[in-house]
């Protein structure tokens, strides 16, 4: 299998799904600057840059894919959403109800979160869990190369309006891609290790921190099961809950702000619906209610850390002996 | 293009408009039909722009659409049953009056995000010259839509991207409770359009006649360009924002200049006067739109409510 | 004490508040026009109408409160927020902190949501979770004539912006209202009903909807406790851990989307800090994830009912004697 | 208001803030300094514009700062701790470079959301009226900022609420990596202020005297009107959007030939001519620059880092 980085496994699901379907495009702030290799096989037409408006740019995307094309955009970071809520939201979200069905809307949209670059808050904010809440959308986050390189594929072709996440700091580690099909459903979590002591549920760079984490406590006598949800929605709660049931302890990690976030739903799934094989509180680690600073250390320490995660986990190990 | 003749047909569709807002007033004065965004005295600009219109080409539109809809053919009855909530309307009754949408017609994405239809509209227009479609696309907004931001993304992508876009602009002196005057510092939305070195003219959006010559040309030059062209049909909202609404916040005399230009008292009068209809032909169109309505009433009251248990269903593709 | 409607109640409060202190002033698409009363009281400089551009009434507020002045925006519906989502959730929640506290944004924006007038989902969302979510806002929805003018004065002396959600079923039901200063502080819940066997955590209109389900659960002998959460940002988890460790059981009551919402953070948190107390799974009745529908028998089916409150109740309650 | 006598003030500013960045990217190649964006080129732009400006007046500005900055006398020792994510930075570290804010001399509410300055300026000019303070606010923002809907609201609202901005647009060709003629039809923003009846004019950007003339003028109207402006600085990014960038996809000619107006160069050259400047001041100017921003990267460099403890400190009021 070759080696490719987070960001080229998505110009090769581009490349691969607009050689497929002739009504893929892709456009966005720079798209056909940076991604030039697909401008010189696609063309001018299907491979465009923009003007420097979101609002626009989701709009045009949303009227295309109502009536015939398959559009990709990329809207750079993920604050730059917050000028484009509405044509994702209110129209790609909605309309397809509301027309009562006449219309749908396969429009996939890239946006890159999370720390990595130390560029502050107005770069760097994990709002997933908005369009989570948002009715009609469909959101990715992928944890490695070969995830993503699947997972947009298959969000290239769902007939629903996707949000696919890249994660920053992950987006130039290299990671194996398979080169053929392989596309990932969307919908689909993965159990990333298994273990039967602790369920960690995660996804984008914190499922690594997981990993890390789940090492250490093997070390303790420990067995975490790491579970990466890929997708956020839907959100394959029936992963989660399988794991619970076996492990009785559950620990959410994202990068994200804990209010109200993915982490929040997790822990609210379960607690409900897995209430009874629970052996210990169910804990959630996440951002804290703090935009992100720009300065390293402050970067860094907002997302949670393979040492906390251990540590929560082991907490909850001991709740039980308790 | 030459000025269209006139043409009764222009008059009974306007009176078509008129009578299903005014079942719609008073359904809703009665409790049985919700309340809406009438378009009472604008009637002349939606036929007119509608007429100029080919079955190719694609229409959004907004919250004031009734008249849109009607002129391009959509069955009263089912527009009602929407407006009313039912299974039998155009969108099953998810829409009620705001976003209604009807595919088959060409009257696609209807929005009542004010200004949406404007960011919508450069992408439906890029689909029909992606793949090599024909026909146009009309995008229906107001003037306060023309405020929001989505005016100027919209119009420097059609005009950098060469769509097709006709952008009609109504400008019917209210956004809601704001009159224009509060809220753009000049009188005619058209001035905007010039920036973005896209061709713009505003016409008379009281004398159908007018409006129907203007959007020909209009849509024409579109067509044959490939390029957006804006068209201002100057009007005024003379019923109120949405019903019930008393309009105690508008000038009188404001109100009572323009309702002596209504649009289709004006054309029933011309039609007359050219001897191109007589007064009982008149009198007939009225009977026959009046029973169209009654019809479209008794259509919609016997359609019933959709079921809450699809409540969540279509979501999803 | 005088009567007065939630819209009402509001208008008094703006009314207060604007004699109070002069820096205060309202805007939005026309304010002015529908509430005269206070353009003849303040003028046209503190009571204006605007035109209909969501983003730039909210800039105008951020920069406004950002030097000096402490505006109220009234943003109509909740889902135009969506225009106003930079202004709001960039700017205002993150400006503060990232410039090290040189400044703050005393601004107040209202909204209304909900179900009610059977407008549909392009004027009916309940996204007040996407506030909660975000770092640097506050958030409050109040259930009352008396919480909305008490909680409005409070969120206009307050120093961070507040996003208000005004609760389109509520506003033109009367209710007392106290004539004096009557702040509600911000962040505190109110228990509007005590019981010992239940706890039913609620805001906005379903705050009624779980009272009288509350009427119906002590025919049936079961006490349940409600708690009206009045702000959902700052949540006061200590009154709901306080209760929800008394009774055992909680269920969450909301209009919005159940998905990430203010529910999944309610129950997130109890599962974690008052698990030990829990005799049952924790439940959530909230709205589907889905479009509202603007037909009328949708639109109220999208709402948890008493009859639903009372049968979950119930099962709850049975949890324990099994 | 006449043309400003050349000054070799304005000549220590430009090297000043070239030089400023010159230590960045020499740090940020070094891996020691974050990486930023440059302002290189355009020094002319921001150094005319900030000399125009009164202590009284406001200053929003966006990702591309340092020139208005440093020309407004922020200490470069701060501001270089600022973008290093250090304690003794104007914002604590917690801006880094791109949302620098230094209220202690007006410099208010820096965004790095593009665009979004222009939201937020007519609030601030509000607040000025209404409060009836002193000084107009001045608005820097880029041609990609003007393709924002924010550009047509703030200018809709200055314009019908008659408030005092002096909107600065930085028209640089480039929108990160998309020229501006990929995203506007035509070459001058200016040109879209006639349709909200602001008054306008373009200057050559990268000649200091023009624009501190041009800028001083446009102040003083908007001083003495209460009305906004539009002045657009016609001026080129000579180094790439943020640093690293290998400027591949830029235009080899186009880059040549602006490079050969390099404002700073241009500058000295006329100030020697002039005798307003010899050649040994000329390298005392810059010697003395040299060494400011080597005991500013010294200062930066002693400055600790914020603790993490107060990661979530100062989020609310
Ligand atoms: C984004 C947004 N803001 C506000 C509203 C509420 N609203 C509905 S119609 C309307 C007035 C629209 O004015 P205009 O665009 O001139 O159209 P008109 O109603 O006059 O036909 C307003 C403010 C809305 N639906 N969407
Ligand atoms: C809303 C938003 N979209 C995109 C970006 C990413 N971005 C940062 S600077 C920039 C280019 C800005 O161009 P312009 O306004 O002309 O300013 P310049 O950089 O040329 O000074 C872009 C696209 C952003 N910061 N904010
Ligand atoms: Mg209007
Ligand atoms: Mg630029």
């Amino acid at each position: 299998m070759p080696t490719l980085t987070l960001h080229d496994a998505v110009g090769a699901a581009l490349a691969e799904e607009m050689r497929r379907d002739g009504s893929v495009l892709v456009f966005g702030e720079g798209v056909a600057t940076k991604r030039h290799d697909l401008l010189t096989e696609f063309g001018a037409l299907r491979v465009r840059n923009t003007p420097l408006a979101e609002g626009i740019i989701a709009g045009t995307a949303v009227g295309a894919a109502g009536t015939g094309l398959r559009p990709v955009i990329d809207l750079l970071f993920a604050p730059f959403l917050c000028y484009a809520m509405d044509e994702l939201v209110n129209s790609a979200g909605k309309l397809r109800y509301l027309s009562g069905g006449q219309f749908s809307f396969p429009l996939v949209t890239l946006a890159m979160t999370g720390a990595g670059w130390g560029v502050g808050a107005q770069h760097n904010h994990n709002l997933e869990a908005w369009f989570v809440h948002s009715p009609g959308l469909k959101v990715v986050m992928p944890s490695n190369p070969a995830d993503a390189k699947g997972l947009l594929k298959a969000a290239i072709r769902d007939d629903n309006p996707v949000l696919f996440f890249l994660d920053i700091g992950l987006l130039y580690q290299p990671g194996e891609v398979p080169e053929q099909e392989a596309v990932v459903p969307l919908g689909q979590a993965a159990v990333a290790r298994e273990g039967r002591d602790v369920t960690l549920v995660s996804y984008g760079k914190t499922v690594q921190h997981c990993l890390q984490a789940a090492d250490s406590l093997a070390a303790a006598g420990i067995a975490a099961e790491v579970i990466d949800l890929r997708s956020l929605k839907p959100l394959d709660t029936g992963i989660v809950l399988a794991s619970v049931t076996r492990t009785g302890r559950l620990l959410v990690v994202h990068e994200a702000n804990r209010l109200c976030g993915v982490g929040a739903e997790t822990a609210a799934v379960v607690a409900e619906e897995a209430f009874a094989a629970l052996k210990a509180p169910i804990v959630r680690l996440g951002g804290p209610d703090a935009p992100v600073a720009a300065s390293f250390p402050l970067e860094q320490a907002f997302v949670p850390r393979p040492e906390a995660i251990v540590s929560a986990a082991e907490r909850l190990c001991r709740h039980h002996s308790a | 293009m030459n000025a269209t003749p006139s043409n009764p047909r222009l008059l009974e569709q306007m009176l078509l408009v008129r009578a299903y807002e005014e079942a719609i007033v008073a359904g809703s004065a009665a409790g049985q039909v919700p309340g809406t965004c009438t378009s009472v005295g604008q009637e002349a600009a939606a036929v007119g722009v509608v007429n100029a219109l080919s079955a190719d080409d694609l229409i959004l539109t907004n919250h004031r659409s009734a008249g849109h809809l009607l002129a391009r053919g959509a069955d009263p009855g089912r527009l009602l049953a929407e407006v009313m909530g039912r299974r039998d309307g155009y969108c099953g009754g998810r829409s009620g009056s705001l976003h209604i949408s009807v595919k088959e017609l060409g009257v696609v994405l209807t929005s009542t995000i004010v200004g949406a239809e404007l960011s919508l509209a450069t992408g439906v227009a890029l689909s029909r010259t992606m793949l090599g479609q024909p026909g146009i696309v009309a995008c229906f907004f107001g003037d306060g839509a023309a405020c929001e931001g989505s005016f100027h993304e919209s119009l420097n992508l059609a005009a950098l991207w060469k769509l097709p876009v006709l952008y009609v602009c109504e400008n019917n002196h209210w956004q809601a409770f704001v009159h224009r005057r509060e809220a753009i510092g000049h009188e005619h939305v058209a001035d905007w359009a010039a920036g973005y070195r896209i061709v713009a003219r505003t016409v008379d959006g009281n004398d159908v006649d007018a409006v129907l010559a203007a959007a020909s040309e209009a849509a024409a030059r579109v067509r044959e360009s490939g390029q957006p062209f804006l068209l201002e049909t100057y009007t005024y909202r003379t019923r109120g924002h949405f019903e019930p609404d008393d309009q105690g916040y508008v000038d009188a005399a404001e109100l009572a200049a323009w309702r002596a230009r209504d649009p289709i008292a004006r054309y029933r009068e011309r039609l007359l006067d050219a001897g191109m209809l007589t007064a009982a032909e008149a009198d007939e169109l009225a009977a026959r739109v009046t029973s169209r309505i009654a019809a479209a009433r008794a259509f919609a009251d016997a359609s019933p409510y959709p079921s809450a248990a699809d409540l969540a269903s279509g979501v999803y593709a």
